[in-house]
């Protein structure tokens, strides 16, 4: 018997290339002479591109690699259209932020004597102990709450850790949606979520250590818990691979049946934490507002839909029957937290610091909450259609949401203190970002012009009214058009007259034109074209 | 039963006398080569009693527990600092055909794992004593023992490797002479990681008495200072024992089925010396110096050799 | 009137479609050399709305001239592509007997909108926008009347809500609001950007606030509020209507219109059936809009400049109505049948609702706004509309479809001509305009208050003119309804509607004697003048065909409806 | 699988043993000790100085970071032991020799990484 | 050896982690706390795994993988802990406020100046 498992290296591109450009970014970054670093940001950016690129020789194969050699059926990674569909966003997702920190990160040469430790912060400088009086504290709040307290403009983001760790997180977050068997799904949630922590306390002035400590904490105590619920699965199916654990796990011993129904839902919780489901959504506004803007980005896109890709590998993958017990908790979950994300959505004052990152935090729990509904769909009918539904929205929502992003950035770099107000007559001096960011919100809103976002809600609508959650899709229609409100608000106010005496926009930057453009013409792209995000059937997952 | 009694009652008494005999012996050693003549008087030939007389002394002095002091930890660190020494003397072989307290399957994991728990008696210490002097030295011991523990977990590994085992009888069963050589560099890295990790000369900048009186064990007297002296010899007889087991062979050599614990007490006792000798030959290094090389120099040998072992075993197989 | 092949029929109304959507991408680019006017670019956009509604105006009435008047009931001009097919979403396109009439009304009122545009620019803002906006109103009103699909159907409807909203918002004025402004405001000021009270962006601080209480008392960022309430108010109702439709689609297994009204209902559950009515009816109840639902409806037409009130009262309030007789009848006869008698209550309750509206707004001394009496009584005549419907018979629904039209012609031309009122006389506050004695338009504007008196009567029903045939023809369903309903309760709903015309010849009577007549002797205003001719002249003439000459509609709709109807009578 | 209890149970056994060894001794201790506390026997002990401040005072941070490399290279090498019982079986060849140096290259980038960045340095 | 006694102890040591999780407000006993909850996960899965005597040691080799990934979440947590402690002076969770949501911004009563701008 061999016990060597044949490796299909072509179907582990993706991931593989994004950790090999993780590493060869660390290595870089060691021997580039500071006055190149602005090489890391390239490199960072070719890896990702690379790895999209081997994307396309897995197109419509279904690969499967790391199976066990007693029984081939059963595999660790597999390659089938979800998992390519999910690294295809996820890739792209961070490509986006990548082109969005761009202009962020500058030379780390910059503080030669400050050593950036692996994690990023760790360094204390050698007088580091008399800083921890809170003395000396106090003064640096109050500047950083009196004037610009973003996050934004205030220094630039050391380039060979940042990239580094977003290209460990992008790695993580490929790896996913390939994985099938808990163990790989867990540590690749794990390798998405860590170097995002330490993104988001990568700038260390400021709010951002402690949105750091607080995505950390809370964090951190959901995966304690889904793993509580994973042994638990273990212990009721007596394998860690998803088609084992479907199969086994309803036939349990029938004293372990409570153990596994708690399981099931111990584990739901986990995964629901990472898609910010509520009520574990209160970390993600202050979040997004501590952390630099890309990074901001990155999380509602990447870091969602890998949770979100986690969730439907554990919910369809793992306890298809289970359907009863987890479709419901779905179907509240994902009511509440539409309802909760565009309530506190269009309580955002327009005049408040950070406005717009709020906005865009509280609306991406919104976003959330409709990318649930299929998956608690799924619950109920074919899982195919609705993952389909769901592969669709979120393609639109990674797209859309990166351009609005995109342009925040934009506009973060003049107005550092991010209020919704800055964007007033934005139309009049900058008609091309102001239209690009219409077209976002109205995707994003589902409003045509924006019909990708149109159809992806219809997608999901449908999935709801299809799988028979008639109060699920009556709650979620009217979730949209409550949403429709903040974003139509903030359309509105681009095309406002610009308020007399207030600066002009900044000049656009390459990398951020770039990204905007990307954003808008996919975004154009799938607006003509829905089938290109609509016509995905993942299948039923295996 | 009585087999095992008589197992436990041997590990005891080994545990009991061998710190003794090498205590004793580094009384005499230094003295020896420092041109005096060491302890004389406590019974007589050559002053054989003295570390009983020594702990008699200890049992009667005062226990002196600091007022500002965590009293519970403070009392129970010495023996969280000495036990783990006794636990891991149980798996580790004296001779050949079961000769050995307990054959345990991950005998080498087990034994790093327990070793690993007896620093926590240090900076249990260090941290109960509300001594600024106390805290320092727990922190670079624990800096220290986080320096050196990596060195020689791989330096086992590599052991691990050759032998295809964890056992620690398995490990000599496997053994032939050009294990010797080949694992050289391994055990260099491994007797000098645990020597820092003993805090043993040169490597005892925890606790440097120059710089911080003697670190974690400062506020302690008596019988509580005597269990952490007692800590520290059993620590070279396990680390002798180890490095005897691991890379030397054990109780291979001539006439082993008969005269194999003989082999194994004599490559301790040679390897105790060894460390004796290092305390009279070496200065102190400084902490900076200690970990600067733990990582550069250390941990590549390491790795170094780990990449021997595997190709070598690899390719001949 | 002279065949055209189908191939040729197909390739207009695609051009109908298209040619606005075109358009308005085209609008905001820079105009190229060839076609830069002497007037500045604003001129030369203005010109570009024109010349695209012309175009589009051409396309359909050349449509409607290679229509197969024959088989009016047969679906014309047909395209039907493949789109999303994961969706089940089709590019199906075609017009018949019902359409048509809709599709061609539309495209003359946004051409009228267009050159009124032209003629008297909008004041706020870039005009680029504005004509942008116009055309791509233009192309999702167009598109709700022509496409064959329900999800397409629902895009269509979703089109219209942005650029309305941005019409009503920036282009609207607050002015209307009752009490609203102190007398000696200049009227300019309307549309200034510069006033904070025409400022979207002000009220867009809490939108839902002011959506919440937009009361005609409130007069700071009444058009924004306005313009809120009518997209909140839209919005909800279609993605209402978007879960009806999903659920028909789904059930019936199709989302191919044609089909499903083929099909007549069969293979939908009765539940279902009740279910989709009830969420496609509320939805286009909102727009229709029916009694309760109707609330944003006076707000948005006083706030929204000429060209929205005409857009909003003419084309955009049929897409409910039209929806509810394309989709809804056809497609779920039984719950349709279930919910007509409620149907008809909620369309008489508004019939006497907005004619007392009306009446009460009409008073002296109740600070009446023309623009908003005339809202109200939209929502009168669209209850008209939707007892039609309810009647769920040949007649009622062929009165529905005919009333639809009518109220689309002369309720246009009456917002037409309140726009010119005001642009003479600086407002269409009823006190301020008439005082206690009376505008006296007849004397100081002859043929404008002439116009302005027909266009009442038309409005009022007067035989002879497009209003009278639809609400007799929808009276006349009422007297005898469907089999199945209860004939008390629409003889009672005949009976109140009937109040309701009586009550509606009350208040029209009033305003044409407040306006029109008065004391002689008061400054003359500027009578009409060549493009208010252009402008109007259609309106009134095809009023006073549709009043002389039914028939010319009626043929088209009669069969059209026979065929939605078989699933309901039979 | 008793058998594999079985060993440690012994191992349980040596720590009671020790246990009762060091209860035993310090059992003994009390009885011959004397006991005479007073306020500056009590003080911390520094070298006759009376005590200032507290200890935190001079902490550096920096030993945390020893304590994260150690962390990641303990954890690390947590893998190579089960590994390394059976890397050189008949089937795996040279694949487990490039798992080796693939293992091996991380850690060096690790040490390389922190050695470059000058965490390894004293200043 | 009977499943029941490590599978309690994980509960009780889970149960442990999760009161320290939410009582604690010092981040660093949080940090511990969490910890904590992930060693009860590797017990109960390394029991589960020889009660099932799973063939393929999934139970083992997952806790391997806990391992790493506590260790790593430790080493995170830690910076970032101690970052926030050396700019803020404080490591108590309940103490960083500077990111809650701006609450009730005031807004001028009815009949103020400033609610309707006289033009």
């Amino acid at each position: 018997m061999n016990a060597l498992q044949d490796v299909d290296w072509p179907a582990l591109g993706p991931p593989l290339i994004a950790a090999l450009a993780a590493v060869a970014v660390l290595l870089a970054d060691l021997f580039l002479p500071p006055a190149r670093k602005g090489l890391l940001g390239g490199l960072a950016v070719a890896g990702l591109v690379l790895a999209g690129l081997s994307l396309l020789p897995l197109r419509g194969a279904d690969r499967a690699t790391f199976c066990l050699a007693a029984d081939p059926g059963l595999c660790s990674y597999r390659a089938d259209e979800f998992a390519l569909t999910v690294q295809l966003i996820v890739l792209g997702g961070a490509l986006l932020a990548a082109l969005l920190s761009l202009p962020e990160t500058g030379p780390a040469s910059r503080h030669p004597a400050a050593p950036h430790p692996a994690s990023g912060k760790a360094a204390a400088g050698n007088g580091a102990a008399g800083k921890e009086t809170p003395g000396t504290g106090a003064p640096k709040r109050d500047a950083s709450g009196t004037g610009a307290s973003g996050g934004a403009g205030e220094g630039s983001l050391p380039g060979g850790e940042f990239w580094f760790l977003l290209l460990c997180s992008a790695c993580g977050a490929t790896l996913l949606p390939a994985a099938r068997d808990l163990a790989t799904l867990v540590v690749a949630l794990e390798i998405t979520t860590l170097p995002a922590y330490a993104l988001v306390g990568l700038r260390r002035r400021g709010p951002g250590p402690e949105a750091a400590l607080k995505f950390f904490l809370t964090s951190v105590t959901a995966t304690a818990v889904g793993l509580l619920g994973i042994s638990f699965v273990y212990a009721g199916a007596g394998s860690l691979h998803l088609s084992e654990i479907a199969e086994r796990l309803p036939d349990a011993d029938p004293r372990l049946a409570t153990l596994a129904e708690a399981g099931v839902v111990l584990t739901l919780a986990g995964f629901a934490f990472k898609t910010a489901a509520v009520p574990f959504h209160f970390w993600v506004p202050e979040t997004y507002v501590g952390a630099p803007l890309p990074v901001a980005g990155y999380l509602s896109v990447v870091g969602k839909t890998a949770g979100l890709a986690g969730l439907v590998l554990v919910t369809t993958g793992a306890f298809p029957g289970y359907g009863g017990l987890w479709g419901p908790v779905l179907a509240v979950l994902a009511a509440c937290t539409m309802t909760a994300g565009n309530a506190a959505a269009l309580r955002t004052p327009a005049a408040a610091p950070d406005g717009v990152v709020r906005l865009l935090a509280w609306s991406s729990i919104g976003q959330a909450g409709y990318l649930l509904v299929p998956v608690a769909a799924a619950a109920y009918t074919a899982p195919g259609d609705a993952l389909g539904a769901l592969l669709g929205y979120a393609l639109m929502y990674a797209v859309t949401n990166l351009g609005a992003f995109a342009v925040a950035a934009h506009l973060a770099r003049r107005h550092g203190a991010r209020r919704l107000a800055d964007y007033a007559g934005l139309y009049a001096r900058q008609p091309g970002t102001a239209l690009a960011l219409a077209f976002f919100l109205l995707c994003l809103a589902g409003l045509p012009p924006g019909l990708a976002g149109l159809f992806a809600k219809v997608a999901v609508l449908r999935s709801a009214v299809d799988a028979g959650l008639g109060p699920l899709a009556v709650v979620t229609a009217l979730n949209v058009a409550l949403a429709l409100a903040y974003y139509l608000r903030w359309t509105a106010l681009l095309f406002r007259p610009a308020p007399a005496g207030s600066p002009a926009p900044p000049r656009p930057v390459p990398p951020l034109a770039a990204a905007t453009a990307l954003c808008a013409l996919a975004g154009a792209a799938f607006s003509v074209a829905p089938q290109l995000i609509l016509g995905l059937a993942p299948g039923v997952l295996r | 039963m009585t087999d095992l009694l008589l197992r436990l009652g041997c590990v005891l008494a080994a545990f009991l006398v061998l710190p003794l005999l090498v205590g004793q012996a580094e009384h005499k050693v230094m003295a020896h080569m420092q041109g005096r003549l060491g302890p004389m008087q406590a019974g007589g030939f050559h002053g054989w009693a003295q570390l009983v007389a020594d702990g008699v002394k200890f049992a009667q002095k005062e226990d002196i527990v600091p007022a500002a002091a965590d009293r519970r930890v403070f009392r129970l660190a010495p023996a969280v600092a000495l036990l783990p020494y006794l636990v891991v003397l149980v798996a580790i072989p004296l001779g050949p055909d079961e000769l050995v307290g307990q054959s345990l399957d991950a005998g080498i994991f087990f034994v790093l794992a327990v070793l690993g728990v007896g620093v926590l008696g240090s900076l249990m210490a260090g941290w109960a004593s509300a001594n600024k002097y106390a805290l320092l030295g727990a922190l670079r011991t624990a800096a220290q023992l986080m320096a050196y523990e990596l060195p020689l977990l791989l330096a086992a590994a590599s052991v691990a490797m050759a032998a295809g085992t964890l056992s620690l009888p398995g490990v000599l069963d496997a053994f032939h002479w050009w294990w010797v050589p080949w694992q050289l560099v391994g055990a260099a890295v491994f007797f000098t990681a645990g020597l820092a990790e003993l805090q043993r000369p040169p490597f005892d900048a925890p606790i440097a008495p120059e710089e911080i009186i003697f670190g974690a064990y400062t506020e302690y007297s008596g019988l509580r200072f005597a269990l952490f002296l007692l800590a520290e010899y059993a620590g070279i007889v396990v680390l002798s024992a180890l490095t005897a087991v691991l890379f030397l062979g054990g109780w291979h050599g001539p006439a082993a089925g008969r005269l194999g614990w003989l082999w194994m007490l004599l490559k301790t006792g040679a390897l105790s010396f060894a460390v004796i000798w290092a305390r009279v030959a070496w200065p102190r290094l400084r902490a900076d110096q200690i970990q600067r090389f733990a990582w550069t120099a250390l941990v590549p040998l390491a790795l170094a050799q780990i990449a021997l072992t595997g190709t070598l075993r690899v390719v001949t197989a | 009137m002279f065949p055209l092949s189908e191939t040729t029929l197909r390739l207009l109304l695609i051009a109908v479609l298209a040619l606005p959507l075109l358009g308005s991408g085209a609008a905001l680019l820079p105009a190229p050399p060839g076609l830069r006017g002497a007037g500045g670019p604003e001129r030369d956009v203005l010109r570009h709305g024109v010349t695209v509604t012309g175009a589009v105006l051409a396309a359909a009435l050349l449509l409607a001239a290679g229509f197969d008047h024959g088989q009016p009931g047969r679906v014309q001009a047909e395209t039907d592509v493949g789109w999303i097919s994961a969706l089940d979403v089709r590019l199906h396109l075609g017009v018949d007997g019902i359409s048509l009439p809709l599709l061609v009304l539309t495209a003359l009122l946004t051409f009228l909108c267009a050159l009124h545009a032209y003629v008297r620019p909008p004041g706020g803002g870039d005009p680029r926008a504005f004509v942008a906006l116009m055309l791509l109103l233009e192309c999702g009103t167009l598109a709700s009347f022509a496409v064959l699909d329900l999800l397409l159907f629902f895009l269509a409807f979703e089109t219209v809500l942005v650029p309305m909203y941005f019409l009503i918002a920036r282009w609207g004025g607050a002015q209307g609001t009752p009490a609203g402004r102190a007398a000696g405001e200049a009227p300019d000021a309307a549309g200034d950007p510069a006033d904070p009270a025409a400022d979207p962006g002000d009220s867009a601080e809490d939108p839902a606030d002011s959506a919440g209480e937009g009361t005609p008392g409130r007069a700071a960022g009444g058009a924004a509020a306005a313009a809120w309430k009518f997209v909140l108010y839209t919005v909800l109702g279609s993605v209402v209507m978007l879960l009806g439709l999903l659920l028909l689609g789904l059930d019936g297994g199709t989302f191919d219109m044609v089909a499903l009204a083929a099909a007549h209902g069969e293979g939908l559950s009765h539940t279902s059936q009740l279910l989709a009515v009830l969420a496609i009816g509320l939805g286009l109840a909102v727009k229709a809009p029916m009694w309760p639902l109707h609330s944003w409806l006076p707000d948005a037409h006083t706030a929204a400049p000429t060209t929205g009130s005409v857009l909003l009262a003419g084309v955009l309030l049929k897409m409910g109505t039209y929806g509810l007789v394309r989709i809804a009848l056809p497609a779920a006869p039984e719950g349709m049948r279930t919910f007509a008698p409620y149907l008809g209550a909620f369309a008489v309750a508004g019939i006497l609702y907005g004619a007392l509206a009306c009446l009460s707004l009409v008073r002296e001394g109740a600070a009446g706004d023309l623009k908003r009496l005339i809202a109200y009584s939209s929502v009168g005549h669209m209850g008209f509309v939707l007892l039609g419907i309810a009647t769920l018979t040949q007649t009622g629904v062929n009165g529905a479809l005919f009333a639809n039209i009518a109220h689309g012609l002369v309720t246009g031309l009456l917002f037409f001509l309140v726009g010119s009122l005001r642009e003479r006389t600086g407002t269409t506050d009823l006190d301020r305009l008439a005082g206690a004695a009376g505008a006296a338009l007849y004397g100081r504007s002859p043929r404008f208050g002439g116009l302005l008196a027909f266009a009442a009567l038309a409005s009022l029903g007067l035989p002879g003119l497009a209003g009278f045939w639809g609400e007799l023809l929808a009276m006349l369903g009422a007297y005898q309804p469907a089999e199945g309903l209860s004939r008390p309760a629409y003889a009672t709903f005949l009976a109140l509607a009937a109040l309701g015309t009586l009550l509606t010849a009350a208040y029209l009577l009033q305003v044409v004697r407040r306006v029109c007549m008065g004391e002689a002797g008061q400054q003359p205003l500027p009578d009409l003048h060549a493009p208010e001719y252009a402008a109007f002249s259609p309106l009134a003439a095809l009023t006073v065909l549709a009043g002389l000459c039914p028939a010319l509609l009626l043929d088209l709709t009669g069969p059209a409806v026979r065929g939605l109807l078989a699933g309901v009578a039979g | 699988m008793p058998d594999y209890f079985h060993g440690y149970a012994v191992v349980g056994l040596v720590l009671v043993v020790g246990v009762l060894f060091v209860a035993c001794a310090f059992a003994a201790g009390r009885l011959l000790r004397p006991l005479a506390p007073t306020p500056e026997k009590l003080l911390p002990y520094e070298c006759g100085v009376d005590p200032v401040g507290e200890g935190w005072a001079q902490t550096q941070v920096r030993y945390y970071l020893y304590a994260f490399l150690y962390v990641i290279f303990a954890v690390d090498s947590v893998f190579l032991f089960p590994w390394a019982t059976i890397f050189a079986g008949d089937a795996f060849g040279g694949v487990t020799l490039a798992e080796m140096f693939a293992f091996l290259g991380f850690l060096a980038v690790g040490l390389l990484y922190a050695w470059k960045k000058g965490v390894l340095a004293w200043t | 050896m009977h499943l029941v006694y490590p599978v309690v102890l994980a509960a009780l040591l889970f149960c442990t982690g999760l009161y320290g999780v939410l009582a604690r407000r010092n981040a660093i006993l949080v940090l511990m706390s969490v910890e904590l909850m992930l060693a009860a996960v590797g017990l109960n899965l390394v029991a589960f795994d020889v009660w099932l005597r799973d063939e393929l040691r999934s139970g083992q080799v997952f806790t391997l993988f806990l391992i790493a990934l506590g260790a790593a979440e430790i080493g995170i947590g830690l910076a970032i802990v101690l970052l926030v402690h050396r700019e803020r002076g404080t490591s108590a969770v309940d103490r960083l406020r500077e990111l809650r949501e701006p609450r009730g911004t005031p807004r001028p009563a009815p009949g103020e100046p400033g609610e309707h701008p006289t033009p």
